[in-house]
């Protein structure tokens, strides 16, 4: 059973930070041999149904609005507009593939990556320059940052789903235009 | 159905020139066409025809090029080359060069697979709640620290937009001079394969018949194009020979062994 | 009694916003006729004795970290400086162009370069004098630390991103050589 005490000073900590708080953290700031796991289950099903969930996201624990009040809240909050097809598709190639050159990027999806989109992914931060791949030229390889897995709520790259599983429905083709444009 | 009012090109009368145009442009290259293509024919990717789907995508390029001659290069090149695939797939199975044309159709298919999984991610990660669009952080974060004076957080991405940032900037400050764009054209190949083949004695890379001066990728796929449809245009008229190994690798090209002789009456003034 | 939904949006709105809100402005974003007091007062029993608590300050509702816990939490969170915008810019321009002078980087830059711009990068320990460039008046050549390259994870000077996969189109090339020398 996680003490009372640990779950506080969790919560304090996690909601005071704004960027994801990671288990090491957790850890130094709890009291020795307090169970970080047992505190964080406890803590997330504190908040459960709330308005504000604690979710695991790009290496740490944070709190978040609920998904399910994204409508109505978008209508208080501005928000920032949402990157366009060829940037998220250009970020979907770094994620599965990094590291990953430019030139091989562009191999996949059969067209030239515009200045447009890798100054919109260097701008957001979803990715960033992870040493030279050992071929002529010596061509800057690509990662994605941990604040693209906070963006999109993943806890790691190993929760992207399995590329056999992307084949196996294909999504309607009229919702992913609506989106795109 | 939507999705065949969307797309005319599967019809078989000519299309709609205007509908078309603005379908291409809508289109990030060749590739992504194709795939749209071949989700038209409705299977599973791994069954696709490539033969129907080289038919469609001829047939929107044929189309487009009657309503603006000048396409990029790299919708020719492509149309080129799969217009190769398919007089190789039609050859009876058995012979070498249909079996070349087999593994690049196998090719062709995985590369539009792989593009249409990466597609399904995009899709898949766009519909995941954004921080910042959907789900929200805390919007007053409390520091508790005091500031750590001797440290200074900074990381590579940063620096990347600083520099690019930085480099914006000054060019702004420089009078602009608009780049020169001189295009090597068909008619520039055509003169020039017809010299250059004559001398060649053997298959000689499609490359080593460009031209030596070409600054940039623009010029250099412009290049590519053209000297591609100048030799298909000296092959249909049985002055050279064409031949490539494998699918995306090097087109390499020959003199007509018998008979002919590769110049012509232009290449001598 | 107060609407549980309210009560969810209303903690979502606080915990976003990174200003106190209002009661006006909650009236606002609340469904029409909810009643605002005894919505915020149902919030604030709910984080009673919690790490978090809703205080109202500041003209508006807020959440702050419960008091008696703030001390054990000041160990653990770091907040590391910033290096403005115009040091970062400097700081990039002197890594690529490296040994540069003065002049040469706001030329670059299209923008003066302050001294406490230098300052700034000199105490961080991340740029170096490295001797003199020979043209009138012998200009100081700047050039970046053993630490730039420790603290960016690069393993040498050659592990930077290459210029042509920043830009897609450079500029101008000519132009900007002829001027460097």
């Amino acid at each position: 059973m996680a003490d009372a005490d640990h779950i506080r000073l969790a919560e304090a900590l996690v909601f005071a930070s704004g960027v994801p708080v990671s288990d090491r953290a957790l850890t130094q700031a709890l009291p020795d041999g307090a169970d970080v796991a047992a505190v964080m289950a406890a803590l997330c099903a504190q908040y459960a149904g709330r308005g504000v969930s604690l979710v695991e996201a790009g290496g740490g624990w944070q709190f978040r609005t609920a998904e399910d009040l994204a409508p109505r809240l978008k209508r208080v909050v501005k928000v920032p507009r949402r990157l366009p097809r060829a940037a998220m598709e250009t970020l979907a190639i770094v994620a599965y593939h990094q590291p990953v050159t430019r030139a091989e990027v562009e191999e996949i999806r059969g067209a030239a990556l515009s200045q447009a989109t890798l100054d919109a992914l260097l701008d957001a931060n979803m990715i960033i320059p992870r040493g030279r791949k050992e071929t002529p030229g010596r061509p800057t390889l690509w990662a994605t940052t941990p604040e693209f897995l906070s963006h999109f709520g993943l806890p790691d790259l190993r929760d992207l789903p399995r590329r056999e599983d992307l084949l196996v429905e294909p999504p309607a083709r009229g919702e992913e235009e609506a989106e795109g444009t | 159905m939507a999705e065949a009012a969307a797309h005319p090109v599967a019809a078989n009368d000519t299309p709609l020139a205007e509908g078309l145009l603005l379908h291409l442009d809508g289109f990030d290259g060749p590739l992504d066409l194709l795939l749209e293509l071949a989700r038209g024919q409705k299977v599973d990717l791994a069954r696709i025809s490539i033969l129907a789907l080289v038919d469609q995508y001829l047939v929107v390029i044929e189309g487009a090029r009657r309503v603006r001659l000048e396409l990029a290069a790299d919708w020719l090149v492509m149309a080129a080359w799969l217009a190769w695939l398919k007089s190789r797939l039609l050859l009876p199975k058995g012979l070498e060069p249909a079996d070349e044309a087999e593994i690049a159709a196998e090719v062709l298919a995985a590369r539009l697979r792989d593009l249409q999984a990466i597609r399904a991610a995009a899709v898949w990660l766009g519909a995941r709640p954004q921080l910042g669009i959907e789900v929200f952080a805390r919007g007053a974060p409390e520091a508790f620290a005091e500031t750590e004076t001797a440290g200074i957080t900074a990381e590579l991405g940063g620096l990347m937009r600083a520099y690019m940032a930085a480099l914006r900037r000054g060019t702004r400050h420089r009078s602009y001079k608009p780049a020169r764009i001189s295009l090597w054209g068909v008619k520039d190949a055509l003169a020039r394969l017809a010299v250059l083949v004559g001398v060649l004695p053997d298959w000689a890379d499609l490359a080593r018949f460009l031209p030596e001066s070409m600054t940039g990728p623009l010029e250099r796929r412009a290049a590519v194009a053209s000297t591609l449809i100048a030799s298909l245009e000296m092959a249909k008229s049985g002055l050279l020979r064409l031949r490539q190994e494998d699918a995306f690798g090097p087109i390499l090209l020959r003199r007509q062994d018998f008979g002919v002789d590769g110049r012509t009456e232009e290449s001598d003034g």
